[in-house]
């Protein structure tokens, strides 16, 4: 049977998340052929500069060149094998394998290695073949690396299509244009599969329903606004941000694109948060991007309300409060999600104590709001089980879309709390995966 | 052969039977009981990441003033909070209780144990506690509180109940 | 090649037990077909009243209707597939899913959803195809509830066949004929194959050898039967019992069926247990059923005197200790066994203390007598291995067979120490799945 | 800094030092060593399912009376005792033991985090014990012990060793 | 109500805070600060299979005096020791402290839980451990340290970090 | 595809590490085919005397018979594959199964069984398939026990060939030609494929690489020798041996042959335990030793100067220091090695403490030396993973090699630290996979 029997205009087959043999094809067809965000240059400033990373489930070295170009290697000793790095992130001037000390230049290539006279000419420093896997396609939009396991395909800007827009949002927002990526990451593991975090992230029925308990511990709990020293009350303005009533929630604009990608309108509407909202650090912060962009554009670049930018299979970019979101597939019912958070160039540092609380209040393990959607992933991946049901629906808006304005007609919006990101992503799927027989 | 060395016994027992009590407020789900213990102006801190940094200058696993754990305890207790629905049932083990005075306060290092059986599902979590505490025995306040889990570098499931 | 080429006269093929992929047929055909025990009525009285239940590998929801009636239905959304509950019983007016709110009748039909106007005709309240996954055959037998999962096939009275005597038995037992489970059940796992747990009930050779540490322990240690206060020697009689000599083991009854049912005649000789055996609270309750039902019946009641009535593939029924066994299969090595006992209306109250003591005493995880039958499992999974032996026997009495009269002829009996259970069991087993190929 | 709280110490770790005793016993798998801690009139219950109730209302992990216990401890030395054989070797862990009088007796809440290797297998699991006291430091009887298994209302693969 | 029964309160104490101390070395890395508190004499213990039997006699899964621990401590602190990088998180929960008096040195005897966290993989260890202790509070010192792992007949994984 | 096409000249294909079907091949066609090392004659002296030992997976029993000999048993009752023995060790005169008291002979023939009088004749003491199933070839060299699951093949001997004579060595350097074995071993597990062990062992590249931090330690670190009380500074010798410079690592002579065997020969060149120095007790033993063999042939023995003697799948002798390992196979990732000294005798006592240290300093999982070796092994796995380089490279001093005299040509030699031993396994592997498809 072909895949593509698997998706319909309206329902999706269960066995895309509860089978195994399926997942094992999209990790080659999808996340062995697509572009993958690996990394950001400014984990990189220097030549010699590397960090580990993921793609599917292979390990790869990011690793800035002496030309300063970045190459992606397979973390692979050609010799035997061996997982050359285990430390997250290193700066170095060769990659010596701890088995048998073959050494590797920061290109690949086979350096050096001991006992060089008991080898044939085949084995012997910049012989062909004995470097270290090259990922084949490397490419850097705006300091975002991304790489593809294809050696053919579309180019990045293609695969980005109108979501480079949120690059280009998140890069702006930093007066100087510079944006460093923290260390401190966020690293949560769920129940279920990976498709799940996507096809949740733009759904604007669930928000309401699946975080009532902390809007509404946020809306009832007397604290007084002062108290909140560690964040001047973001926290409680996240939590509150989902209770938007149903009409207001079918506002929220939502674009998809048939690469996948999609976006939806900010949520914020007062608070902290809230574009409207200006306190001291938010007016020092847009002089400072005033005088550096002029204001005219500073203004245009603020304006970008826009939440959760997908970028399919597993990248999300916010870039208001300057966060990304890494999405990796561990098992058909088993997900890692990475968080990050930016430092501005040239913004008040405050600007990023607010990106850092922001990432603790939505993404972290403890989180009292990404807590329940977890939750929820969890409980559909067991619902599912081998037979909970037959079909998905993804009907919610279907017949409704319209050309996004806003993307020069690229993607199509709605603003019916439609489902239509989902039918995007499912689109996409059913291109990479379809024409495969199971 | 004790000559010589004078631990306070009664300031340690205290300090013992402290932690052992916040230990049974979370056990027993008595989420209020348990914020009573933190003095206003506390924080709770969960670092991220095998290295040691500043709370201000990153993000962290959790990071709050008591105001943020008022909204954290009014949720713990929320019937719709779905992570904690069928509800955990922990054990928080408390060992290696040591002191240190850092006049006014008393820096006390423990090692923590968590299990965790919900909904068929056990989570075992080790940490190293540092609490610093003010006031006497029997009215002790938490000023901070710092977990340092032992896999605060790996990855992690959702943790519902404080640690 | 068919699957009945595993099973023959004497010898079972050791994949029966150690095969992961004949585990899965098994769940498709047997478990998947046949009548399973998923409730009793008494945790169901009220309209709206639910309990989750195991079918195989599939959780349900049983559901107590608005007309009285039952109806049980897969725990899955029908939108996304979420787990709709996780409380393992309650009572409510609907279900209502966690995710986006969609609301499901008592009898699955889809009731409520938000956003509604954001759907066309083919998903909205009473849509076909948008309820809840309903299980196509429920029926009740004098409160026993069971499902299959098969929309056709024979009746659950055709099912039972003799061993609805067994229900019967437990039910009458209770003077006004009201039987109410206790909701505290046991819930033990074991490392091996489902069957083993059947196959080994009705086995008359075992108790000797494999419970001699508590046959032993209670012949030997000095304890005054006045000092059993929590249960007035009832658990030393159980350990006691399995120390019949091996002559008096072969006089006990067994009957298998071809529908892989079987049970065996009693053998609590002495002690509290024994039906000759009447104390001051045995006495109460033999008046209190002979006042209900008359003497004649009430003796009749009393003086069936059988063990396990195992009702193939999962259900064992302990009429004269008022105790139930569920055994679901988790995989192929790895098993549940659930253990309730009832409160019989209008019997004293110490009846049910006494029912309480046996489950507790027997099925319990700290049982000094199943303790052993559980290692014996796991030593069995063990030996079984991947290659331990090919095939295993089950010979034992083959050929001394005769029609079981107490059943009017529809059982085969023995009074041999036989085999006959498990040979009945492979027999119900080849019907269902001897025609496969693997 | 200790003035005007005094817990009695002594008994604090004459307390500690029993529940110690016990787990010792247990562990080093001296069966009748440990029955000897129970008065004759003690009761030992373990609670089935994650809700509270009477022993006397319905069945349990394990309820029975000193008589009973008796027959256990026969039967956990007895060589054909197949679930310990081969033996069992555990450790009871015991954490954050305090106290509460209940005239006469004592009323002891504590943590187990029990560990067993037995045939390549292991087993870990954790709970609060509740112990009933009586008598006096050095000569403390068991009255009623329970057990509260964090997995009580879970699924449970055989418990033979006392917990 | 503790009449007849005194326990010396300072030594337990004194001897519990000499093994969170330990703890806490090994916890903290401090591999040199650990060996310290092994006298010159001192050996070190872990006992293969599940029998009991001397040291002389047969192998193990460690037996070592402090000249062999100089070079464990030196090479737990190699920059390529490849078992330590990347470096283990630890934590080493002591409980169920309890002494007796071996003239002119104390054996203590306590349980160990212990959890590792490194390169996203986990180990979890139980043992109980004997120390035989000279000196005075304040300045004991390990004649003898024996640890009895719960999973001693086992199968392990390399053990990188002393227990 | 036929499996030869995985193994080249110079190349293993990683998927005879990474695939756990090639896995199960090897554990039917090697495993199950080849002699395998199952106990040694110390362990059972006297008739009914029994241990437990693995098989590739099978566990199986290995039994001293009434007429002396030995037979190797699976560890399965013939009735249900019941687990029969537990113990590791132990003494009986029959088998008696714990779950329905089925006797069997040493031999493995049923002795007894309860209720005979319920079978028919082909269930009956001393029915043929009604005994424990024998493991159909079972050899003795010089007290090693080696079994094969294949009825035919080559001889043990013929199996052995040149390696014979590391057991030689072995039994030899007791004066009294007797040794025994110590029953306390280490049992170290890896996550890593089997075979890494062996191509590692012999690998004299990788020590003072893998083994720097503890040569170093070794060097730096100032102790007293006189300190080293427990051991006489022996494991400091064996530490610092690993350091030896790259020209004297590439001067020790290797052997391989076609049948997967090899050796290194000894590199401990100073210290407690090179084969030049003698103390006190070592001249104590050397005298015992040429009392009882005369002196020429004592010195033939001593100076057999070879370190691993790896007999082919999984099987190590180090015969100068009176170690055996045994390899066992768990998963396609997962390894068991298991340690054990011996007691020569008419030896000094003071050589067994020696031979008990070294087994601890060496293999144990607290090892300061071979936790390096595991780590590396588990680096490789990981490496490795599912798609990390496709062909390790053992083309190192390829076409060096010469027959080797020592073993009068039945070996092929090299003095270039030539991976020689691991093409030796590969040879032997294809030999025994390569004609398999996949
Ligand atoms: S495996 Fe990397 S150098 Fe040999
Ligand atoms: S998944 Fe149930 S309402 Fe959406
Ligand atoms: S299984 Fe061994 S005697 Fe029945
Ligand atoms: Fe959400
Ligand atoms: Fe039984
Ligand atoms: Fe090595």
């Amino acid at each position: 049977m072909k895949l593509s029997h698997l998706v319909k205009d309206r329902k999706i087959h269960h066995r895309l998340y509860s089978d195994p043999e399926i997942f094992e094809l999209e990790m080659e067809h999808i996340f062995g052929r697509i572009w993958l965000f690996v990394a950001h240059e400014s984990q990189l400033p220097e030549k010699g500069d590397f960090c580990l990373a993921r793609m599917g489930r292979t390990e790869v070295l990011v690793v800035r060149q002496k030309d300063g170009g970045i190459k992606v290697l397979k973390n692979s000793c050609s010799h035997r094998g061996t997982r050359l790095c285990a430390a997250p992130h290193g700066h170095t001037g060769a990659f010596v394998c701890p088995y048998h000390n073959w050494a590797f230049n920061l290109d690949g290539s086979l350096k050096a290695l001991p006992h060089a006279q008991s080898y044939d000419e085949q084995v012997c420093p910049g012989a062909a073949d004995m470097g270290l896997a090259e990922i084949p396609r490397v490419a850097v939009y705006r300091g975002f690396i991304f790489a593809s396991m294809a050696a053919e395909g579309p180019s990045l800007d293609a695969h980005l299509g109108p979501l480079a827009a949120a690059i280009d949002n998140l890069v702006e927002r930093a007066p100087n244009s510079e944006l460093t990526i923290c260390r401190q990451k966020t690293s949560l593991v769920y129940q279920g599969n990976w498709k799940f975090h996507h096809e949740n992230a733009n759904d604007t029925i669930h928000p309401s329903i699946v975080h009532e308990s902390s809007v509404n511990s946020a809306r009832t709990t007397p604290v007084d606004m002062a108290d909140f020293r560690a964040d001047k009350g973001q926290t409680k303005g996240m939590m509150l941000a989902n209770g938007l009533p149903p009409q207001d929630w079918a506002k929220i604009s939502l674009s998809g694109s048939a690469l996948g990608h999609s976006f939806m309108g900010g949520f914020y509407r007062s608070g902290l948060l809230s574009a409207a909202h200006e306190d001291d650090v938010a007016k020092a912060y847009r002089v400072a991007l005033e005088k550096a962009k002029g204001k005219q554009k500073a203004t245009e670049i603020l304006a970008m309300d826009r939440f959760n930018n997908l970028i399919w299979p597993n990248f999300n970019v916010n870039a208001q409060f300057h966060q990304i979101r890494v999405v990796h597939p561990l098992r058909h019912n088993r997900t890692l999600v990475e968080g990050y958070c930016f430092r501005l160039g040239g913004a008040p540092d405050e600007m990023f104590r607010r990106a850092s609380r922001f990432l603790t209040a939505l993404v972290s393990p403890t989180s009292m709001i990404f807590g329940d959607d977890m939750e929820i992933f969890e409980r559909v991946q067991k619902g599912l089980g081998s037979d909970g049901i037959d079909w998905l629906d993804m009907s919610r808006g279907l017949g409704r879309e319209s050309p996004d304005d806003s993307t020069g007609g690229q993607m199509t919006a709605s603003e019916t709390a439609s489902e239509l990101p989902i039918r995007s992503q499912m689109q996409a799927w059913t291109h990479y995966m379809g024409d495969l027989e199971i | 052969m004790s000559a010589g060395y004078s631990p306070d016994l009664e300031l340690h027992e205290a300090v013992r039977q402290f932690l052992y009590l916040e230990a049974r407020l979370l056990d027993s789900r008595d989420w209020t009981g348990w914020l009573d213990l933190f003095d206003e102006s506390a924080s709770y801190f969960i670092p991220l990441g095998g290295e040691e940094y500043d709370p201000e200058t990153g993000p962290a696993l959790l990071y709050e003033d008591k105001a943020l754990l008022r909204l954290r305890v009014t949720r713990l207790g929320h019937p719709r909070a779905y992570a904690l629905d069928p509800q955990p049932v922990t054990t928080h083990a408390i060992t290696n209780v040591s002191l240190t005075r850092k006049e006014p306060h008393l820096e006390v290092s423990s090692l923590l144990n968590f299990h965790q059986f919900r909904d068929g599902e056990e989570l075992f979590l080790t940490a190293r506690l540092q609490h610093l505490l003010a006031g006497a025995p029997g009215a002790f306040k938490i000023m901070r509180k710092t977990v340092f889990l032992t896999n605060a570098g790996g990855w992690h499931s959702v943790m519902s109940v404080p640690l």
